[in-house]
């Protein structure tokens, strides 16, 4: 049983809630606490859109326990438009292929059952973004 | 080109390898890790012509996971006859073998241990399948990473795809990392694949996580290998043809690609191979050949920049122009690397000494490299998080 | 008393302490493994002085298996702004941590190495109920003991009641040993448990495997710990109160206790202890206080007599005597111990040496031991499989 | 699944198949390839004849995963007549208390069930061993 170990990312899985530094003001995701860029604390939290483009891509054909029933699936590294990288999969995506420079959105979804104790995790998938009607 | 401003590894050392040992990278499904390791400990102690050491430093990743197995350090102390003698196990992801020679190299550097080894062991085959899949994303970032569902071939395949978008190149661009890999192996004995391959087998390989296919990617293998060091003035007396240990060099860098300044740059292996030139006192136009650690052909290539023989997205250029042959300008993989060798997760490390030693010495057989006096083992761990290097020369 | 014959861990070291940093040892259910490290290690950084370290060793034994996460080195030098710095895991069961600081000391005294950091860090509460249980049979041997549904605390039992059959003695016999360490815990803020218990108390405990009961054993918690050394000449420079690192020794044993020719006899904690010994040039009745692994009662008899304070079979006289009291022959658990202080796993060493370090500089608080010159910590891994001992001096 | 792990076993798990030291005679259980006696190989076979005494014992309330449903459970410390000692559970005990000194001998049992992948671990257990009748 692992409840308490994703129970303490909720903010992070659900709401992509990082952190910004005092000093520099770097955008940090996932949050650190000390800034990497900079060595000094980094604890003023800081909500990201969710927003970004896709940096790279690939498919997980041979899936770890726990994900292989949704095995072939897309991942990415995607950059937030706010700066940072983050691992993810991609989600929803169709017909469509996944391409390098692709806006993307963050979504949230199912992201591995846990084992037999039945832990479901939830947390950050990204989509393409269609862009927004006005 | 940047190493980065830290001097304080790079003091000089007065260590040597006396001896090493290895088994074969296989499947060997009959075998288990304590009997493994074993073989690889009797084969360097036989080769140093000593019985016993002061200190034995176990570089494994993967036995707490797939063996339920760890205190590795008294379990292969006591049954390798070795009861009572210092021992702990060093991890570092693939790159735990590297660092358990680095400790051994320190604790001889240090005064207090007069014979040290580091063994090398991974036993892969104790669990397969999705299991033996899990265990090799430990290296990865739990929270962040794994959780995704992220396996280390979408990892290499995410650094792959992006390399070639940045630097304009195809997949067949790659094939000379393979090939050249394959075809050293065929004179290695302890490789686990001894079959050279075309480039049109490479190109024609099944997918694993795309761009990256069976062959960009390394088999997984149970293997142990083992490296005995003393201090070099010792060295002399006991063995003829002892190899100095020219410079040990280990850094990090965030274990997440995600978490990196630039995920094509791999901050770690140029921080360890910049220390080590410059302890070595030599540059990579000195070295007669390298060790890399070629997980997947696009590490190859960003091993190559980071370690100054190549310019930044030029890497690639080196798989095919002949530079990395045997008789090239850089011999890189030179018993088949990881691809063919086989890939021994924590144990790689110190294969990479065995092997380079083996080179130095002269005595690679059909793997020898022609008459080379320096040569550098560059083992990574994860995407790159850990990178240790190490310059070997040999003693005339 | 014989510590046996090998003296290659005996040489004099220039290495001393200048910083140490702790976290609670407590479930600390929303703090996560590199937070709880994190903050351990900044706390050692403010207390030396320093903003960096050279390399940083990292002791941790149930990361893998507990939150599938390994690969601690790059991952905690990363988290805590100490990107690119040399980091690995070093792995002795619930000697982890005191291998850790070991191996800091090694590097420093090689003079590779000019500031080195080991942080102990254990995060026990990942995962509860069975999978907790197993994770900590990994210190055993996996075929032979742990494939027969072997515990730890099965392990003490085992020893408990041969030792109280072989010894003529009871169960209350060991009252003392739970009730010092429940006292002495009283005043440190970060045990898990703050209070006095009485001898009824410690009798009329729940079985957790006969004879063991709830307060033979030691309650397992999360908690992190970190040492910062350097040269001695440094240090004297740097802080106002360095304490020396007169001796560091780890010796091993048959991981598994039907292996040993005689199951009451610790030979690891005895070699580590008499190598300790000669290398500070002191022995035991010069020490002022001893942290030991009191993870199970019979342990600490078995430890007290390895290491020169009692005869075979007479450790369990201290438990009634008065010598390991605040003011005894020997003072013992002075800030709780594994049991009061909880056990933190592979971070148990480093909590050990931050205590004698607190103890030394006269900064122990409530917990101080009177005008203290000498104090030794001794770790075990397994039920005694490695044993790290380190003897501390108070530089004046 | 970890199949072969447990099937490399077998012969020490069916049939207490250890070693003897050519060199100092010692009876070696489990076999470990090197006498720790002399340092010297040991790879003799030598099958133990099973029988032993009770060293030391205890029970097991607080099972590991795949134990639990055989909780509580007696373990022991036995010394086998040829000289080693094993860990191993008791087992088939009635109503009788083991004691130090018990007379044992060896029966195949089953010990785990492993996991979900359902691989079966049969092994060494042992009871209480009753005079021959001769
Ligand atoms: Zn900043
Ligand atoms: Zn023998």
């Amino acid at each position: 049983m692992e409840l308490t170990r994703h129970w303490r990312l909720h903010n992070q899985r659900y709401s992509l809630v990082g952190e910004q530094c005092d000093r520099c003001g770097a955008r940090l995701f996932p949050p650190r606490d000390v800034c990497p860029e900079c060595a000094e604390p980094a604890q003023e939290l800081f909500t990201f859109s969710g927003r970004g483009q896709v940096y790279s891509y690939s498919t997980v054909y041979s899936a770890p326990e726990g994900y292989q029933e949704y095995a072939p699936y897309s991942v990415a590294l995607v950059q937030l438009e706010e700066g940072p990288m983050v691992t993810a999969q991609l989600t929803d995506l169709g017909d469509d292929k996944p391409e390098i420079g692709m806006p993307v959105e963050m979504v949230t979804r199912r992201l591995r059952a846990d084992g037999d104790q039945g832990v479901i995790v939830y947390g950050y998938k990204f989509r393409k973004h269609v862009k927004d009607i006005i | 080109m940047s190493y980065g401003m830290d001097t304080s590894n790079s003091r000089p050392l007065d260590v040597s390898i006396i001896g090493i040992g290895q088994t074969q990278v296989a499947e060997h499904w009959s075998v288990s890790l304590r009997h493994l390791a074993l073989k690889a400990i009797q084969a360097a102690l036989a080769d140093a012509g000593v019985k016993k050491v002061g200190a034995l430093y176990v570089g494994n990743m993967t036995a707490g996971t797939l063996s339920h197995q760890q205190h590795l350090g008294a379990m292969l102390a006591d049954f390798a006859g070795l009861r009572g003698v210092e021992a702990v196990t060093i991890e570092a992801a693939e790159a735990s073998g590297g660092a358990a020679v680095r400790q051994a190299v320190l604790a001889v550097q240090s005064g207090v241990v007069d014979l040290a080894m580091a063994v090398g062991v991974e036993k892969v085959t104790d669990m397969v399948g999705s299991s033996a899949t899990m265990a090799q994303t430990n290296s990865m970032d739990a929270d962040y990473e794994s959780v995704h569902g992220i396996t280390a071939a979408a990892l290499g395949a995410l650094l792959m795809r992006r390399y070639m978008h940045e630097h304009g190149v195809g997949l067949a661009d790659f094939a000379g990392f393979s090939v050249n890999a394959h075809a050293n192996a065929e004179g290695n004995p302890f490789a686990m694949y001894r079959r050279a391959i075309s480039v049109d087998t490479y190109l024609q390989a099944p997918l694993v996580a795309d761009p990256v296919n069976l062959f960009d990617s390394a088999p997984a293998g149970d293997g142990a290998a083992a490296v005995i060091v003393c201090r070099t003035e010792r060295a002399r007396d006991m063995v003829p043809h002892p190899v100095r240990v020219a410079a040990s060099a280990l850094a990090t860098d965030a274990p997440a690609v995600h978490d990196r300044r630039d995920p094509l740059y791999l901050a770690a292996a140029n921080l360890a191979a910049g220390r080590a030139y410059m302890a070595a006192g030599i540059g990579p136009d000195q070295l007669n050949l390298l060790e890399l650690h070629d997980s997947f052909t696009v590490m190859v290539a960003l091993q190559l920049e980071a370690a100054g023989f190549a310019p930044r997205g030029g890497g690639w250029i080196l798989a095919g122009n002949g530079d990395i042959a045997r008789q090239g300008r850089i011999p890189i993989s030179t018993h088949g690397g990881l691809k063919a060798r086989g890939d021994a997760g924590g144990a790689t490390g110190v294969y990479q000494l065995v092997e380079v030693v083996q080179q130095l010495r002269g005595t690679a057989g059909r793997c020898q490299v022609p008459d080379p006096h320096w040569g550098m083992a560059l083992n990574l761990g994860g995407a790159g998080g850990t990178a240790v290097a190490h310059v070997l020369e040999r003693l005339v």
